[in-house]
C-alpha cells in the first residue's frame, strides 16, 4: 500500500474527491495546511506597513491506496487538481507498511 | 532588561521636545493675540466652554434654543425629558468603551493578544470609576479656590453632599456625575492601542490611575471646570481636547517610551479579526451620539445639531480616508473605512456644538485625508510604533477638530463665530488649547511611565511578548 | 465576460413581468375602489400617513392619544421629552444597520465573504448620509410643487435653513432629519443580502447611490411626503412599503440579473458563524423599537403601543417559523427562529402604529409561516438564488404586514379601521399602494442595474467569487 | 436510561432540604419579628415595594424628589420624559437578554455547544413574551381578589382594556408592560447557565414555560404586586429577589437534577471564546442601566441615584473579584473580572433605588469577593456542577444584595432607613423575603423538573452531549 | 522506527492517549482534519436546501515509535479508539529512516 | 527524495522557512498542529477547577527534499529551530518513492 499525499489548491478539493471516488476509493483524509513554494503570496497593506504573505491556504490531501493503484490515483489527482496556474501543487507518494480498520481490525488491503 | 527600560538615549530626545513645547507655548501665553484676539470670542464662549458647571449660582440661560423647550425658568428645576436623554446617553457612552473600544482594538491585535486588550480596557473602565467617584469629580469639577485656574477642589469626593435631588442645570447632578465619569473612563482606555501587546497589565493599571488624577481631571478642568483654558475662549464641545488630543499625546509618548513591539515592522501583524473592529467602531459611533449630543446636557436643538454634525462629519471622514486608500492602496479595505469614521468622530467632537452640517461635512473630510497620511506614511517614516494608531487617529483627529472648530464655528449655532465668520483669532485660541494640552500632556505623562517603570517596570519579557499576552498574562485564551 | 452580463434572455423575461405589473397598476388607478372604498380611510387616515411632515403649517393634534401628554398647544413648541426618545431612537435605528445588519448579513455567508458584507453595509451608511444631507431629504420630504404627487423639491438641499431652532412638529428638525436618515441608510443596505459573494463593490456603491435618488426617496414621498399613494390613504407606519417591500423587490430583481453563485445550490454554502448573526438579529430587534416606535416621532401612547405590538409580532413569528421548521425539517435552527424574528420584525413594520397586541399577534404568526416556506420550498421551486433570502423575508413579510395592516387596524389605536372592523376597502388600498411600489421598484432597480453594468459591470470573474471577496476586494481576511 | 433521570437519591435529598426550607420559613413567618421589627419598615415601604402598581387608584407622589421634575398634579398624566426613558430602559433590558446574556453565557461553553445556548437564550424570550402577553402579566400585576396575597387575577388577559391611552402612573401602561415583559424574559434566561450543554433543548421550553407561571409570576405578585412580600416590607428595587435569587435558586435545583457534565471536573471545560463573553458582559452593564435606573418608572433624580449605584457596585465588584483571583490565582483573569462585574449588578439590583455612592461600593465589594469563593473553592468543595455559576453569581449574588439592601438603606435616599441608620429589623425582614423566595422557588423547580422529565426526558444522551448539542439538536455548527 | 498515524474519532483522542502514554510513549502530534469514508456526514439543511457533508471532523494522530513498539503501539490504538460504529477510523504505519531530538540533536531511538 | 517532518515550536517557523530557502529549498508545507511531550503544558484555572493542558500549540513543516540534501535540511531546521528549552521539537525522515508537480506533469526531483 502507499499514502498518496497530495498538496492542492483549496477550491479543487471537491473536484478532487469525485475523481477519486470515481476510482472506487472510499476513503480518504483531508487537512487545511499553509503552503510556501514558487507561487509567492500577495502583499498585504496594513496602516502603511507592507508585508509578504509567504504562506498561502492550501489543501492536503491524504490517501491510502492499494500498490495497483497508485498510478491511477495519481493521475486523477492531477487531471482534477490542475489549473496550469503556478501554486496547483504537489503530489508524494509515501510508503505503508501497515493498515488496520479500527472498527473492525481487519488489516491491510482489505482495510482500506 | 527588558521590564524596565534603559532610556537614556529617550530621555534626552524627550528633554529636546519637552524644552521646544515649553518654548511654543510661553510665546503664546506671552504673546499679544492672547490678551487682543481672544478676546471678543473668549468673552461670548465663556459661558459655552463652561456649561458643565450649569448647576452653578445664576439659572443662565444655556443655550439660546434650549429656551424654545424649557421656557426660562426663574429657578432650576428637573426636566424628565433632559434627563431621560442625558441618562442613556450616559448608558451608551458607558458602550462605547465596554464592548465598543474594547472590541474595536481586540480585533485590530494579533490573536494571542485580544483578550489582554479586552481585560485592560474593561479593567480601567473599573478602575476609573471608582477613582472618578473618590476624587476625580470633585478635583474636576468644583471650584479649586486660589488654584482654580488650574484644578478644582475636594468638596465632592465621595460625592459628599450630592443626593437624589442635587441638580446640575436641569438634570439630576447623580447624572451629570455618571455621564462625566464615562467620559473619565474612556479616555485613558483610548491610550493602551498605542502599546498594545507589550505592556504589562500590573503597569497598565498603575499607570492609568495616576494619569487620569495629573493628566485628565486638570486639563478637564482646565476646560469645561473653569480653568484657564475656558477662561482664555478655547471652544471643546465633547472633547477634542480633553479626551482625544490628550489621549492621542499620552499614546505617542507611551509607545516610544516602551519601544516596538518585537518583529515590527517586518513581520505581518495584520488585524486577527476585522469582524470585532467593526462592531467596536459602530459601537462607537452610535455611542458618539451620547458623547457628542450628550455634551449639550438636554435633549434640545443643540444636541439636535450636535448628532445631525457627528453623523455627517463621521460619513464623510470615513468615506474620504476610503477613497484616498483606494487610490493610494488600490483597495478600499474594511480597516480603512472605520479608521476614517474614527478619525470623524473625533474630529468633530470639538466642533459639533459650533458648527452646521456644512462645516461638519468638512471637518469629516479633512480628517479622513490627515489621519490617513498621518497613520500610514508619516508614521512609517517617522519609525515609532503606535500599535492602533492613537496618536495618528485620535491625536492629529482631535488637533485637526479643535483648528476647525476656530474655522467653521456658525455663531447662530454656538454663539461663537469662526474664521470664516471673520473672527481669526478663535483659531488662535483653538491652537493655543491644543498646545497647553500637549504639552502638559506630554511631559506628565512621561513622568508617570517613568514612576511606572521604576515601580513594577512598563514591558513584559521577550519570550511573554512572542507567545502572547493572554495566555502569560492571564492564563486565557480564544479558541 | 461574466464582469459585465450578457441579459437577452433575463431582458425578455423582466420585460414581460414589467408590463404584466403595469396592467395590474393601471387597473387599480382606474378602477372604481380607488375612488370608493378608499376615500373614508383616506381622509381618516391622510393626517397619519403624513405625521412626518407634521412641521407644516398647522399644528394639527397627530395621534389623538398623543393628547395627553403632551396638551394641544396653540403653537409648535419643543418637547424635551420627546426629544430624547427621537434622538435615540436615531441612535439605535443607526445601530441597526451597523453593527446590526452588517452582523446579521456578515454571519450567514461564507467565511471568506465576511468582511464584504460588513464593509458593503459599512459604506452605504456613509454614502446614503452624505446622498440624504445634500438632496435626499430635501428630495423626500419638501413640496414638490406640481410633481408634488411623485416627488418633493429642491429647498432643503444641504439642509438649507434649517437651524438649530427649526422645529419638526415637538422636535428640531435636525433630529427628524436625522432619523430619517437612518432610514435611507438601513433600506438600501438590506439589498446586499441578495447578491452577497458576487457584487463588485464598486458596483455596489454605484448601483446604491443611484437606487437612493431613483427608487427609495419617490417611494417615501408617495407614501410619506404628501404623494400619491397617502392621498389615497395607503396605511405604512414604520416603512412596511418604503422599506421593506422596496428593498425586497430590489433584492429580487438584483439577485435574477446578478446570476445565481457558482456552486449554488449543490455546493454548501451554510452560514459560516451564527454567533455574529444572533448579535445582528439581537441588535435588529432591540433597534426596530426605534425604527417602529421611534416612527410616532414621540414618547407618547402610540410609541408605547408599537413597541407593544412589535415584541408581541416579533416572537410570535420567531416562534412560527421555529415551531414549522421542527415540524418540517425535523430540528429547530438557530437559523430558522432568528429569520423568523426579522420576518415578524418586518411583518409588524407598517402596522405597529394601527393595531392592536392581538393584531400582532397574528400579523407575527402569518409572517413567520409564511416567509418561512417563501424562503425554503418556495424558493427552492423557483430556482433563483436570492442568498440571504432579503426578498423571502423582507419583500414578502413587508407585503404580508402592509395587506395585514389593512385587515386588523383598529380605529381606536390608528385612527383607520381594517377589515376586521368592517372596513374591506383598506386592504384593497394597502394592496394599491404595494403594487404601486413593486412595480416602480422593478422597473427602477432593473434600469440602474443595466446601467451600473454598462459603467463598471456587476459581477466579479469566477475565481475571484471562488476565492472570496474578501482577499480580492478587499485584501483582508478573517484569522 | 439518560433521557428520563431516575431521581431516588436525588428526591430524598431534595425533600430533606425542602422540609428544612419549611421549617425555616415557618419560624420566620410565625415568630415576632415579622409582626414588630419590620412594621415600621413596612409602613414606610409599601408603597415604595408596589411601586408598580402605581396605575392604582389614588395618585401619590411615588417619589419624593420626582416632584421637583414632575410638579405635583391632581391627576395622573402623561409625562414625556419619563415615557422617553421608560422606552429605552424596555429597549436596553431587551438588549441585556438578545444579545447580551446569550453573549455571556455563549462564550463561557465550549464551542461545540454556543450555538444551543444562545438558541435557548432567544427561544426563551420569544416564549416568555407571548406568555407574558397571554396571562402572565396579569396574574403578576393585577388584584388576585381572596388570594391576592399569592397571586393576581385574569383582569388583564391579553392585556384585555389596556389601551393607548391607559396609563400606569405618568407613562402609557403599554411601555409598563413591556418593561416588565423583559424582566419576565431575562428570568429564565438566566437559568439555562447552569445546565448548558446537556438539557433538551425540547425540556428547556417546557420547563422554562411552566416555571415563568409557577415560580416567577407568584414571586413578582409577592414583591411587587401587592403580595404578602411586599406587605411584610421587603426591599427589593430592581429584582434581586423576584429575577436573581429565583434564577439563582433555579439553576442550583436544576444543575443537581440533571446531573453534572460528562467529563467533570477533569476534562477541559474552559471557555471557548471569552471576547463573546465580553461583549455580552458588557452589553449587560448597559442594559443594567434600563434594568435598575428604570425600574424608578421615571426619568428623575432616584432613577439618577440608581444608575451612579450601579456603576459604583459593578466597578467595585468586579475590581475586587479581579484582586482576589490576582492573589489567589497569581493571575487576573477576563473571566474573573466579567464575573465579578456580574456579580456585582446582580448584587446592587435590590439595593439601587435605596442606598447611596457609598453604600453601594460596599456592597459590590462584598459581592465581588463572596461570590468569587462560592463559584470557586466553595463550589468544588460540593462538587455540583453549575455549569456557568448561576447560583454563584446570581443566587449569592442576590442573597447578598437583599441582606446588604437592609443594612445600607438610606431614608433619604429610598424612604425606608437600614441597619446602619438604626434599623436593624429590615435586616430581618429582607431575609424573610430571601427565604420565602428560596422555598417556594426551590421546591416549585422540583416539581416541575420532575414533569418535564415524564414528558419529554431533561437530558440528552451521552453521544450527543459529547458531539454538542448544535450539531446534534440544531443541525447548524460555528466555524 | 515507525511512524503510527491513525485517523480517530475526535472524543477518543484521550483514551487513545492514555493508551499510548501506557505504553511508555512520551509524545505524539495531533493534528484536526477531516475525514471522507464509509460513514456518510449528515445532510444540512439550509434555507430550504439540503446539502451533503461529506467531511466529518476526526482527528490525526503521529506518533514515532520504534520499531518493536508498533505492534502494541497499534493494539492499544484499536482498544483505546474503537467503538464498533462505522467511522471509527484507520490506522497506518510508515517506515521512518531518522529521527533527531532538536533540543539536544540525539538521534533515532534515543530521540524518541 | 525524503519526505523531511519536523515538529517545531510555532514562533520559530520564519526562522526555519529561511533556513531552508537558503538551502535553495524552494517549498514546503506547513500545519498547524498539538503536541504532546516532555514539555508538559500549564495548568489552568477556569472557576476553581484546575485542568491540565497536556496539548501544546506546535508547527509541522513538511518538506520533501532529494536524498542528497536531507543531511543539509536537518542541520538547518535544528540550528535555526532549537532553543535549547524542553519542547523544541523533532525531526523525521520519511521515504518518499515518487514525486509529481500538478502544474506540469514533471515527477520526481524536478518535480520539487
Ligand atoms: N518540496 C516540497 N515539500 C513539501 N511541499 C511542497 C514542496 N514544494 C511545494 N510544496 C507545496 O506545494 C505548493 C505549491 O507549490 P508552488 O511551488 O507554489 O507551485 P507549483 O506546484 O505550481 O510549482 C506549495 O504551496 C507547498 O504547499
Ligand atoms: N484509504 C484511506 N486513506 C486515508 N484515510 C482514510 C482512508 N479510508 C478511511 N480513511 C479515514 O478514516 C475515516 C473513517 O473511515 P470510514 O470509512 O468512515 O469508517 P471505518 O473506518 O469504520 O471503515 C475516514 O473519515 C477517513 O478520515
Ligand atoms: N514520538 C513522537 N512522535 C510524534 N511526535 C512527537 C514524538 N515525540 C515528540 N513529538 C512531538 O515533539 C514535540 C516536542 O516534544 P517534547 O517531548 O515536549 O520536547 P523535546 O522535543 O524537547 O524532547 C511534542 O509536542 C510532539 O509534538
Amino acid at each position: 500500500m502507499k499514502l498518496v499525499m497530495a498538496i492542492i489548491k483549496p477550491f479543487k478539493l471537491d473536484e478532487v474527491r469525485q475523481a477519486l471516488t470515481e476510482l472506487g476509493l472510499q476513503g480518504m483524509t483531508v487537512t487545511e495546511v499553509k503552503g510556501y513554494g514558487r507561487q509567492k503570496g500577495h502583499t498585504e497593506i496594513y496602516r502603511g506597513a507592507e508585508y509578504a504573505v509567504n504562506f498561502l491556504p492550501k489543501i492536503k490531501i491524504e490517501v491510502v491506496v492499494p500498490a495497483t493503484v497508485v498510478e491511477n490515483a495519481v493521475d486523477a489527482i492531477v487531471a482534477a487538481a490542475k489549473t496550469g496556474q503556478i501554486g496547483d501543487g504537489k503530489i508524494f507518494v509515501v510508503p505503508v507498511e501497515q493498515t488496520v480498520r479500527i472498527r473492525t481490525g481487519e488489516t491491510n488491503d482489505s482495510a482500506l | 532588561m527588558r521590564g524596565k527600560l534603559k532610556m537614556t538615549t529617550f530621555a534626552k530626545y524627550m528633554c529636546g521636545v519637552v524644552a521646544a513645547l515649553f518654548l511654543v507655548a510661553l510665546f503664546h501665553t506671552g504673546s499679544a493675540f492672547a490678551e487682543d484676539a481672544t478676546q471678543a470670542a473668549a468673552a461670548q464662549s465663556a459661558q459655552m466652554t463652561e456649561f458643565q458647571v450649569a448647576q452653578a449660582e445664576e439659572p443662565k440661560a444655556e443655550e439660546p434654543l434650549a429656551e424654545a423647550g424649557e421656557g426660562a425658568e426663574p429657578e432650576a428645576t428637573l426636566d424628565t425629558g433632559d434627563t431621560a436623554w442625558m441618562i442613556v446617553a450616559t448608558a451608551i457612552v458607558l458602550m462605547m468603551s465596554i464592548p465598543g473600544l474594547a472590541l474595536f482594538y481586540g480585533g485590530l491585535v494579533r490573536k494571542k493578544g485580544v483578550l489582554a486588550v479586552l481585560m485592560q480596557v474593561f479593567t480601567i473602565v473599573c478602575l476609573m470609576t471608582l477613582l472618578w467617584y473618590a476624587v476625580g469629580y470633585s478635583l474636576a469639577s468644583t471650584d479649586g479656590g486660589a488654584l482654580n485656574a488650574y484644578i478644582g477642589g475636594f468638596d465632592k469626593v465621595f460625592l459628599a453632599g450630592v443626593g437624589a435631588d442635587t441638580l446640575s442645570g436641569t438634570i439630576p447632578e447623580s447624572v451629570f456625575f455618571t455621564f462625566q465619569l464615562t467620559f473619565a473612563a474612556i479616555t485613558p482606555a483610548l491610550i493602551v492601542g498605542a502599546f498594545a501587546d507589550r505592556m504589562k497589565f500590573s503597569a497598565v493599571c498603575i499607570f492609568m490611575c495616576l494619569w487620569l488624577i495629573v493628566v485628565y481631571v486638570p486639563v478637564w478642568h482646565w476646560v469645561w471646570g473653569g480653568g484657564f483654558l475656558s477662561e482664555d475662549g478655547v471652544l471643546d464641545f465633547a472633547g477634542g481636547t480633553v479626551v482625544h488630543i490628550n489621549a492621542g499625546v499620552a499614546a505617542l509618548v507611551a509607545c516610544i517610551f516602551l519601544g516596538k513591539r518585537v518583529g515590527y515592522p517586518t513581520e505581518n501583524m495584520a488585524p486577527h479579526n476585522l469582524v470585532l473592529s467593526v462592531i467596536g467602531a459602530s459601537m462607537l459611533w452610535v455611542g458618539w451620539f451620547g458623547f457628542n449630543a450628550g455634551s449639550a446636557l438636554g435633549a434640545n436643538g443643540a444636541a439636535g445639531m450636535a448628532m445631525l454634525a457627528t453623523q455627517v462629519a463621521t460619513a464623510a471622514a470615513a468615506l474620504s480616508w476610503m477613497f484616498v486608500e483606494w487610490i493610494v492602496h488600490k483597495k478600499p479595505s474594511v480597516l480603512g473605512i472605520i479608521s476614517g469614521a474614527i478619525a470623524g468622530l473625533v474630529a468633530i467632537t470639538p466642533a459639533c456644538g459650533f458648527v452646521d452640517g456644512w462645516g461638519a461635512l468638512w471637518i469629516g473630510i479633512a480628517a479622513g485625508v490627515l489621519c490617513f497620511f498621518c497613520s500610514t506614511s508619516i508614521k512609517r517614516a517617522l519609525g515609532y510604533d503606535d500599535s492602533l494608531d492613537v496618536w495618528g487617529i485620535h491625536g492629529v483627529g482631535g488637533i485637526v477638530g479643535a483648528i476647525l472648530t476656530g474655522v467653521f464655528a456658525v455663531e447662530a449655532i454656538g454663539g461663537t463665530a469662526g474664521l470664516l465668520e471673520g473672527n481669526p483669532g478663535q483659531v488662535l485660541t483653538q491652537i493655543w488649547g491644543i498646545v497647553a494640552t500637549i504639552v502638559w500632556c506630554a511631559i506628565a505623562t512621561f513622568v508617570i511611565l517613568i514612576i511606572t517603570n521604576i515601580l513594577v517596570g512598563v514591558r513584559v519579557s521577550e519570550p511573554v511578548e512572542i507567545e502572547g499576552l493572554d495566555i502569560n498574562l492571564h492564563g486565557e485564551t480564544v479558541q
